[in-house]
Order: structure tokens, then C-alpha cells, then sequence
């Protein structure tokens, strides 16, 4: 896992997991590239990350993503990032095509209700919570 | 002592209490206007672990989060 | 539609086809890198392409594509590829993360079924065609 | 005259015949050994467009491609 403060470097990251697992027999690879949309007047989104919960998060894909012999991996931006540049990347190795495809949907459907992140629109320098479009998280409620 | 902190857009620093379990925590937060309109849609976490049952033990120097609706990506 | 004689540059091909869409406002893009396993003692795997009817495949598939708001890409191998190395590079660019993620799993498991691409296993220095991991096309059997 | 070639590991070179639908090349391309354990699996084309329908006409000129099972990847 890793996070970066602003926009991600999206092919420097693409080609080093190429790379470290070159060897490693993996026959699909799938990375998720998400890119900051121009709309609503944004500049910029920004984003407040609780990493010790995000990595508890990660650790249990590792786990269930091993017992199918695959592998994730996920990077992601702390702070603005701004339209047209990227904050997100997930990306699957597996030796098996349909365990790949299939694995890269859960993972970031996953990610998108349970990873313990918050997002902002910035609109003309302020951060407004993107509350609309925010999900509570798996046992939310709790103490409501 | 519990510290009891509240993550992302809440935007209200960290406090510390005497409780002894979620149920207690979940009634005096309730009391707090700025806190309750969150509890609904907040999820939980003792010590960064996930948690779902109201009846969880607090311990002296346990740390609870709330996190709000999450949007990353 | 892209083909190239031996290995993809997938480094090359990733960051082009993501700097042509850099400003078009797709929020999502998945590639999909099929890398050839080192497996029963091949060297490679070798690919004939009949073109004409690939490029059909792939307009219908640019077309279906655009119905739903998205892009789709493809790059294949013609000849040897050595192990370890990419034969085959999809992608797709979304406005919306499920399109994307559905689109990637139709257009990939289409792909397998339907492009006209014959694979060859290099043992030794021979071409010996991949039958038992070959699929008939839909349609196929019409003469028989 | 109609083209008949037949693509990827069949390794059979072009042929041209008179036919004058598929119904009629089926049973002509059935009496050759070497192709009729080919069909079964095979697909077809005409002028570079799948076809699905054994009563699909052929004019003179036509090109007819048979698909043996595909791998790309």
C-alpha cells in the first residue's frame, strides 16, 4: 500500500509493479486507474486518509486475494489532487484471467464503501465535504 | 480514561471520557448536538479494529474513532 | 487497434493510450496485460492474426462501447513472444467506475471467445498449434 | 469462382471452386480428409464477415475464410 501527498505518477507506479513481478508468472494483470473528472466548478478534490484502519483494510485484501493465488496492491492521494491527474490506482496479478477480472471488481467495490478515506471538492480554494456522494462504511449506525 | 477522536469532515477534536463500554459512550455522545447528527452514519473502531457490537468492553486507555461516509478513489 | 510483431512495449502503450485521454474527463481506465507464463517447458507462445475480421470484431466492440459513454483499446502480438513477456494489452476508459469495471470483463472474456487469433506453444524451436486451449468461435460449425 | 481459404493451424493452401451457396461447399469441402475434421469446430466468413446461415449465397468473386478455435491473449 502506499499513499502519496497530490497527484499520483501513474505510469511510474504502472511500470514498477510490472516490473517487480516480472517473474513471477502471473499471467493478467489489472490495474484501476481512477483520474479526478472536471465538473461542478471543482479545481481539485482532496482527501483525508486514517491510515492505521486503511492498512487493516489492505492487510485482509492481501489475505483473501492469496487464498485465490493473486495478488493487490493500491496507491492512493493524501491532500488536492487536481482534475485530469490521478488519485487512485488498484491493480490485481493473477495467473488465472477470470480470477483477475473478477478479483479487481470486488477489490474496488470494496474499497469504494469500506476504505476509510473522505473526499472534498475544491471549489475556489475551499474543501467542501463531498457528503452526497459519501457511503457509511459496513456497521455503520452503531452507536445512533 | 477513553480518548474518543472523530475522523475526516467531522472537524471536532479528540475528547477523553470515563466509559465502560459502547452503550455508554453511544448515550453521552448523543447529548453532544455537533456529534449525534454523525452517529447514524458513522461507523466504529477501538484501537484501529473495526468493531459492531454495542456491548464492547472499554478499557482504560482504549482509543475510539468514528468515521464518517467514506468516498475514496 | 494496435498490432506489433513480437513483445508489446506495455510501458510504452499504457502511458500513450492514458496521455490520449488525459483531458477527455473518463474517470476510470483499466487496462488488462496478459503476460505469457513460463509453463510446459515453452520458450513462447506464437500468434497468427487474420486482421480483416479482428478489425470487425473490434469496431462492433468500439461501437457498443460508445453506447454506454466509454472507450475501448486494444493491442495484440503478431509471432513469438517469449515467456514473461506481454502479448496483449485491453483497456477501457469510463466516465463511471461500473461501467468500467463491467465492460473490462465483457470485452476481455469476448475477446477469448470471438477475436480470430491462433496460439502456438514454442517448444524447441517448433510451432505446435494450442488446440486443447483454443475455443470455437460462435457460429462455429456450420460446414460440418 | 469462389476463394476458399482456410486461416491459422490448418496449414491448407487456398483452393477456388464453383459453388453457388454454403450448403454446397460444405458438402464438397466434407469429401477432403485433410479439412472435414476442421469443420466441425470451424467458423465462417465470407468477404471478411461472419456468417451464420448454411443458405448464405456465393457469387463469383466471394472469398470464404474458415476459423479454426482461437486463442488471442
Amino acid at each position: 500500500m502506499e499513499l502519496y501527498n497530490g497527484s499520483l505518477d501513474t505510469k511510474e507506479i504502472f511500470g514498477r509493479w510490472l516490473d517487480e513481478q516480472s517473474h513471477s508468472n502471473y499471467g493478467a494483470y489489472i490495474p484501476f486507474v481512477g483520474t479526478i473528472r472536471a465538473e461542478d466548478g471543482i479545481s481539485a478534490l482532496s482527501f483525508d486518509i486514517y491510515e492505521p484502519v486503511l492498512q487493516v483494510w489492505f492487510d485482509k485484501w492481501v489475505e483473501k486475494a492469496k487464498e485465490r493465488g493473486a495478488i493487490v496492491k493500491m496507491a492512493h492521494s493524501i491532500g488536492d489532487v487536481e482534475v485530469h491527474t490521478s488519485s487512485y490506482i488498484s491493480a490485481v496479478f493473477s495467473p488465472q484471467r477470470k480470477v483477475a477480472l473478477s478479483l479487481i471488481n470486488e477489490f474496488v467495490e470494496d474499497f469504494k464503501a469500506n476504505a476509510p478515506i473522505w473526499k472534498y471538492d475544491v471549489i475556489d480554494g475551499e474543501r467542501v465535504y463531498a457528503q452526497d456522494r459519501s457511503t457509511p462504511m459496513s456497521g455503520a449506525g452503531l452507536l445512533g | 480514561m477513553v480518548k474518543v477522536e472523530f475522523l475526516g469532515p467531522m472537524g471536532i477534536e479528540p475528547i477523553e471520557i470515563e466509559v465502560s463500554n459502547l452503550k455508554e459512550l453511544s448515550k453521552i455522545l448523543k447529548e453532544n448536538r455537533d456529534i449525534s447528527s454523525w452517529l447514524d452514519k458513522s461507523a466504529v473502531a477501538i484501537n484501529d479494529v473495526m468493531v459492531n457490537n454495542l456491548d464492547t468492553t472499554l478499557n482504560s486507555g482504549d482509543r475510539v474513532s468514528i468515521l464518517p461516509p467514506v468516498c475514496g478513489g
